[in-house]
């Protein structure tokens, strides 16, 4: 049988040893209501051949973004990962360790953590973060939760450009905890009006949430926002694109309290959103309160360096119904491929991964601008993605685009006011100047043969 | 303060401890470099005020070193194609290379989650697939793959049954009973809730006490959260009762399923009386651990509770998949996308490999192993609630403290030298001195039996040279680290060499 | 006699030695199964004459067996990952990451070698690309991929010159000569391919001897080979004076290109004057060593001497590739296929990422490595034939013999205490006690500095305890083995328990 | 600069160190003339990310047998790899370490070489091999020679049936050295002619030669021909199948001095024939004569058991002009692959791999006996290739059959007395049962449609 070592003379010793006549007798406990009276019905074992064989399969059914040229986005990107990465991730060291609880035989996991905090820390300005969350939506839910608990308050402040896939957890999550969810609307310019922020700001809002860039690629007036929170004791929860970091005021800058995010970009498939890499940092007066695990630097009984989970007392292994979040297993591996990414990077890997992006992202703005009756509908700054207008149904042109093998992003009819011809598109350093360039005439075939 | 490596000290053959990445490198050098823009100039200029003063500090090393820095804090770490790795409650079972090769494939991993259905037959297909088999596995008659781990999954369980209660107007149902002996993400996730748990004390037998179960329910009893084995590794013979106590009081029973590897095959959550199970793909299901994650939690339900599952569902009709968002209904989401879809593939692929019969006959290779593995340990250590045992049993080192003053910690601990990683101790918390010992089905008896020598050895240092415990371990790259000062002045990030000693 | 994780011994972290194999394991137990066969039965019946009488006596092991086994004996080895490996004449620099990602890719690896041409297009793109570049670096007109490896191109190179000379008739050319600091594959090839190897005495600057040379050659001579850099790292100067001698004396010059990583995009072995080349892949294009392999030694080859290449030849024409087999000639052919393909997409790759400039910058970057850690260990080695080095250079302990009584073995073992392989040593063997070191480009001044600082602390150590450096290594897995006695009483397959001690 | 970790700084330093000004003053030994004069003109450096879309869109313009129905072997076959191999092989310890010359850092790689030893020597039933060869083809050059040293003969037999291949490659190799070369014709059954191969050996045959299965598929009878070659005194070289040895007859067990083959079915991709895994073993006293690398087992100072390098002194970098081969580098890694694999096969394993093939195999051969026009010309038994013979010309078949994504077998035409309609078709364990009726009906169609 796979994967079992057991001979059928290893299993008559051990039940010899054990004085049974069968490994039935084991399962004497199990009332006969509780069991299946058939066994499972599923199909028998296969050889890894014949897996492998079905699961190839499978694969072949769909087409990805190797295959297929991407301009999708919405916090989840099409980038590149570097081949060194996975030739550490797999390594069995690291990826069938468990939780580092004993830090004696976990050092190698426990040293990456710590630097991927470091990171973490450096890119967002905030001097403590934990070793990662499911994703950037439950990251942000639980920035939200810091914030509320630190300010003793219960309400919170939406963006109306943030993720919708992110606002639907929030909700879930927040709903369910009492909290009052209040939206603070964007302006014409599709970014967030300090004046609706302040609106609704008033003294039982405890965090008032930022995206930047914000689900319409655009870069938030940050600083006005940030006053506006800090006017009323709120704490400024930035929920941001850790890419754009490389170039973008870092949330530390603008006053932020707790930044959140999702870190896939850095080194992890997209694999269909999932498994993720949420990350979470926060001001130093939060740290108590942060979620999940935490590393730190200590010495051990020789002093030599070394590094062990700490401030546990926070975590529910420990604090069980008191402590500041449910969460065991984070996404540890990809942690570690986000840390390695950004070795692999550095400072000036990172400048340059930003300019990528930069200049990919104005190259195609460029070339849709000369296309007629395509628009770009918010003047404002962006990163890397962006909308553009088109005079048609934005889903009939997706339909278009796919024919020739290009996703040409994410339709947005309904959200934050756009309208049925509204696409968000997202560039990436993996696009090439050609494949921009035919963005732009498929886009024009597609106004053409209408 | 060493970092071998470093100086000109020799080395430790694979033990050797690494400065920080933060500490090495140097301005400029490079390991990626970014695909040249071959297209026209264009103007990329973005207004000051929304750029950062300085770049992000991150140090600069070449790719060897890069390479060279990790693969060396790799050999750091115990792992499980290194030795045996009998954490309690965490079934740390071989993780097949099938299953990451199946992971990786471009097909799955290059997927984004914003393409069409059309680009995503294969995907939704295999999916699916996982949905059913748990299903037939559990009982259940519906599946959400969406949480991400175990306690994720309780997160959305609770959320599925507030929302039951709500839909038929229960809002006093608030209260949850926990045993005393349960995981600590089942109280917190509770909390999380909006729901109170209510503690329950276990019966003297570590199982369920059924008057301390009747008297806690009531009006307004959301439901029981119960893990099946128990954390002590036994069945919850009164199980059928208990769901009769609860249903019966209006509340609803969720399984943390976390040690299904007891019961594949021989029994169902469903059949038991829950409603609601979730299931933890890292253990019982064998995608790796990854030091920390990503796992996955994905929950099974009855019809009834279905309608309150995440969207988007997986449909099939003659072979075509789609994905419904349940358009206008209120269900509860609590990941921006599917969960963590990797690693459901890998435990897709487990479950192809080993069939209906294979996954019956790792639950009866667990039980078996677990249960030579207490017999063997018997004089050695004191085992509790032996009667019963199936994947894992709790054994206390308390007469080794009255004998040698030595405390489980020690032992533990002094298991490190050996090549072996320790179980799970202090847990259950009802246990005094605990220790969780799970072998797991992919371990020999070979294996089983050297543990038992490294026990007798470990004892018989104990005997004579208790300090040898009390100072373990002695052969790992670090000995025992300071864990009191680290949390006393928490040093979270690299600023400098360190100033913690 | 320690087999410590097998007993209740403490682990010896990362550095456990591992019992054979073939005493693990248990008989019924299994790791592969293979796929189940769902067609009819059939009569697959042999006739018993052509039976085994028994089946063969393999191990029988699980997957997590087999994995533990080959990670743990994994960690014994010193490699590019953990730390410097200045082995002389063996280039070993870093292997990137992504050669393997692409020699993986299911178009290229699972190919097979009867497939037609059109199957092929991108694969013999690919090989011609690299044909092309090589050809583009040393300066020829042809190359072949055959050859699996250094020697295995140094022979085919003999076979083409030894055809050269048959096809002119000229019978009576059997002589190659080769200095005394050449390779030994090099006169081993020689003799291999039906010749006579000459040794010629190196000058005392340890370079050709021209006067040496012009005694030498003759109506008997075949040809020449060199090793330029030659294994002392040093350029032969008068190498285009060399090539007239040879050339008017009727022979060809071949050139062993294994030290090229010192003079890419800076030399061409063409304009030295040379008829063939051989590279190796696995040294200067960065494809790994793999324990010993497998590597690959293409030949470049004179537009003359192109009609001796093994068959098929890679055309292309307005975009189609095709493989003429060259009909009814008569061509040398050294493998069953066409060598190790897939090191040869590896070397490709390494080259498209580094381009033209970049191959320049690692000969460059190598050559100041070497001549930087030379010049900082002076005064702890004495560096012979300083003058001109290129990527390596030789170093000896005669010195610390006489001062400290200790042999260059001694010291080499003792820098395996260090986490540093030792460089190659008693090669060449013209200079005594040599030490030859190869940093290679991929390594950085830090470990460079390092290394020195480790040489010097080593020769505090002869100095203060020579013995410490006689009976090192001192960490590693294991201490210095006997290999007199593992040669007087083969022991070369696992038969049981070791009675060798 | 990709894989190179100078900075200008370092380079300064460095140089300043030298005493030199700039970088090119480390070359000026080099004369002019052997300089190029403008450098290199190869394209410049690219991204990884570039890199691997070249070389990916490259590798999609073929087609292999991960996607099309492989029937092809003739020495190289699409056999199954179990991940466990790769997974093992992709560690940097085994991948990126240099032959194992200081054993006390090389203990891993030495005791890999020696359980490959020990596989192979359990498999060919011969008390000693080596760590392995170039290919087969090599590996039975090699093997000839060493029959023909310890003969101190200089002619060899080689049957009519042997792969061409592999003839060939024997003639360059032979010929230069002077070895002549002899043919033992097949019989009309396809197989070597004991009565023939006596015709030709005399006194100077130092060195006969079989190939079992030969070329054909067709199982020798080894009895016959072994003791033909023992009755003058002649040494038998066996190259073989080795996953045949699952089940055939042991070279041991016939006499054969030397056992050589192809060992790429055990783990070893196809990769268009390389790199591929010769391996060598041979009888005791041959021992001294065996080329290339050999382990033993020894004792360190402190009494534990290690492995080392042994019997160097036949090796080129000791014996020079007098080694027993210039071999040096061989397959190390692939040979680590074998070893890994049949370690996960096991004795069990093993025979059920051969049962795999040989139930496949004549699964084929059923439905092609039933194929009208169709035949099996040769009657002999098989392991898991045979001979077709179809009406119509094989060349013809393969490129309708590739048309249907069968890649049906290697014509024969003009090999060993066969005709332009035979062709040589392996069927390994891969095939499944629909595969191979599909084989069926494809030939059905082809005969059809003419
Ligand atoms: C019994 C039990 N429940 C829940 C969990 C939580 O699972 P996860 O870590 O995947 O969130 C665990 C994990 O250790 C567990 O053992
Ligand atoms: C100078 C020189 N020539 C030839 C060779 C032989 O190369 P290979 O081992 O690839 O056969 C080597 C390898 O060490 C070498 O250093």
């Amino acid at each position: 049988m796979p994967y079992t070592p057991h001979t059928a003379e290893d299993i008559r010793e051990m039940l010899d040893v054990l004085g049974l006549e069968s490994v039935d007798d084991l399962f004497r406990t199990l009332p006969a209501a509780v069991r299946p009276p058939a066994g499972l019905d599923l199909p028998s074992s296969l050889s890894e051949e014949e897996v492998w064989r079905v699961m190839s399969n499978l694969a072949a059914l769909n087409a990805g973004q190797d295959e297929l040229v991407s301009f999708l986005g919405g916090g989840v990107y099409d980038a590149a990962i570097p081949a060194a990465v996975d030739a550490v991730v797999s390594r069995s060291e690291f990826l069938t360790a468990y939780t580092p609880y004993q830090p004696e035989v976990s050092q190698g996991t426990l040293q990456v953590i710590y630097e991927w905090q470091t990171f973490i820390t450096r890119l967002t300005g905030l001097p403590v973060a934990n070793a990662s969350m499911y994703d950037g939506s439950t990251a942000l839910v639980e920035g939200i939760r810091m914030a509320l608990g630190r300010t003793g308050r219960d309400a919170v402040v939406l963006p109306a450009a943030l993720n919708p896939r992110h606002r639907r957890v929030l909700e879930t999550n927040l709903a369910s905890e009492g909290v009052t969810i209040l939206t603070a609307a964007a302006s014409p310019a599709g970014t967030t009006d300090p004046v609706a922020l302040r609106a609704v700001l008033d003294g039982k809002v405890g965090a008032v949430v930022i995206q930047n860039p914000n689900h319409l690629g655009l870069i938030e007036p940050v600083a006005a926002l940030a006053a506006a929170a800090r006017e009323v004791g709120a704490l400024l929860v930035a929920s941001v694109n850790p890419v754009s970091l490389s170039l973008l005021k870092s949330p530390a800058e603008y006053g932020a309290a707790v930044a959140t995010g999702e870190a896939q970009p850095f080194g992890v498939p997209c694999g269909w959103g999932g498994p993720l890499l949420g990350f979470l940092s926060c001001a130093d007066d939060l740290k108590r309160l942060i979620p999940g695990r935490v590393v730190g630097r200590t010495v051990d009984h020789d002093g030599r360096e070394g590094y062990v989970l700490t401030l546990q007392t926070r975590e529910q292994h420990i604090r069980r119904e008191k402590a500041t979040s449910n969460i065991c297993s984070n996404q540890g591996l990809n942690m570690a491929r986000g840390t390695v990414y950004l070795a692999l990077l550095g400072a000036e890997g990172l400048r340059e991964l930003g300019a990528a992006n930069r200049v990919r992202c104005e190259a195609l703005r460029v070339i849709l601008r000369g296309i007629a009756g395509v628009t770009l509908p918010f003047a404002g700054p962006v990163f890397n993605e962006f909308v553009v207008r088109l005079p048609r149904p934005a889903r009939e042109f997706r339909a278009f685009a796919r024919e020739q093998g290009i996703l040409a992003g994410i339709p947005l009819d309904g959200f934050a006011g756009c309208g049925v011809g509204d696409l968000l598109v997202a560039v990436t350093e993996r696009r090439t100047a050609n494949e921009i360039e035919r963005y732009g005439s498929v886009l024009r075939d597609f106004l053409e043969t209408c | 303060m060493s970092h071998e490596r470093q100086g000109a000290t020799p080395a430790r053959w694979g033990a050797d401890l690494q400065t920080s990445l933060f500490a090495k490198g140097r301005a400029g050098r490079r390991a990626t470099t970014m695909p040249a823009w071959r297209g026209d100039e264009v103007d990329v200029r973005l207004p000051a005020d929304a750029l950062r003063a300085a770049p992000a500090d991150l140090p600069s090393l070449s790719e060897l070193e890069v390479l060279r820095h990790y693969t060396l804090l790799s050999n750091l770490n115990h792992h499980i194609e290194r030795g045996l790795y009998p954490l309690g409650s965490c079934t740390m079972k071989y993780n097949p290379r099938l299953n990451e090769k199946v992971a990786a494939l471009s097909g799955f991993a290059s997927l984004h989650p914003e393409q069409d259905e059309a680009d995503l037959q294969g995907l939704l297909c295999a999916l699916k697939l996982l949905q059913d088999a748990l299903c037939e596995i559990t009982g259940f008659a519906a599946c959400s793959l969406q949480p991400a781990a175990g306690a994720h999954g309780e997160y959305l369980g609770m959320q599925v049954i507030r929302a039951h209660h709500l839909e038929s107007g229960a809002t006093g149902r608030t209260e949850v009973l926990i045993p005393d002996s349960a995981h600590g993400t089942n109280p917190a996730s509770v909390v999380l809730t909006g729901l109170q748990p209510r503690m329950l004390k276990s019966g003297p037998d570590g199982k369920l006490d059924l008057d301390a179960l009747r008297a806690a329910v009531g009006p307004q009893t959301a439901g029981i959260m119960i893990t099946n084995p128990n954390t002590l590794g036994l069945f919850e013979t009164d199980i059928v009762e208990v769901a009769r106590i609860v249903h019966d009081a209006g509340g609803l029973l969720y399984m943390d399923g976390a040690n299904l590897n007891a019961i594949l095959g021989k029994a169902k959550p469903a059949l038991m009386g829950f409603d609601v199970v979730h299931l933890n793909l890292h253990k019982t299901f064998s995608t790796p651990h990854g030091g920390g994650g990503p796992g996955a939690g994905p929950i099974c339900v009855t019809e009834e509770l279905a309608r309150f599952l995440p969207p988007p569902l997986i449909r099939e009709r003659e072979g075509v998949y789609s994905l419904d968002a349940c358009v206008g209904e209120c269900r509860p989401s609590v990941h921006a996308y599917q969960g963590n879809t990797g690693v459901c593939l890998r435990a897709l692929t487990y479950i192809l490999r080993l069939g209906g019969d294979g996954l019956t006959r790792v639950s009866e290779r667990a039980v078996l192993n677990a249960n030579y593995l207490r017999k063997r340990l018997e004089g050695l250590l004191t085992v509790r609630h032996a009667e019963g045992t199936l994947h894992e049993f709790i054994a206390t080192g308390s007469d080794w403290k009255d004998l040698y003053g030595v405390r489980t910690l020690d032992i533990a601990k002094r298991m490190l030298d050996y090549g072996i990683h320790a179980p799970t101790i202090y847990f259950p918390l009802i246990v005094d001195e605990a220790i969780m010992i799970e072998p797991t089905e992919t371990e020999s008896k070979e294996t089983l039996d050297r543990f038992v020598a490294v026990v007798a050895a470990i004892r018989a240092e104990a005997e004579h040279d208790p300090d040898l415990l009390r100072t373990a371990p002695h052969t790992t790259p670090v000995s025992r680290l300071d864990e009191a000062a680290a949390a006393r002045r928490p040093d979270l990030s690299w600023l400098g060499p360190c100033n913690c000693g």
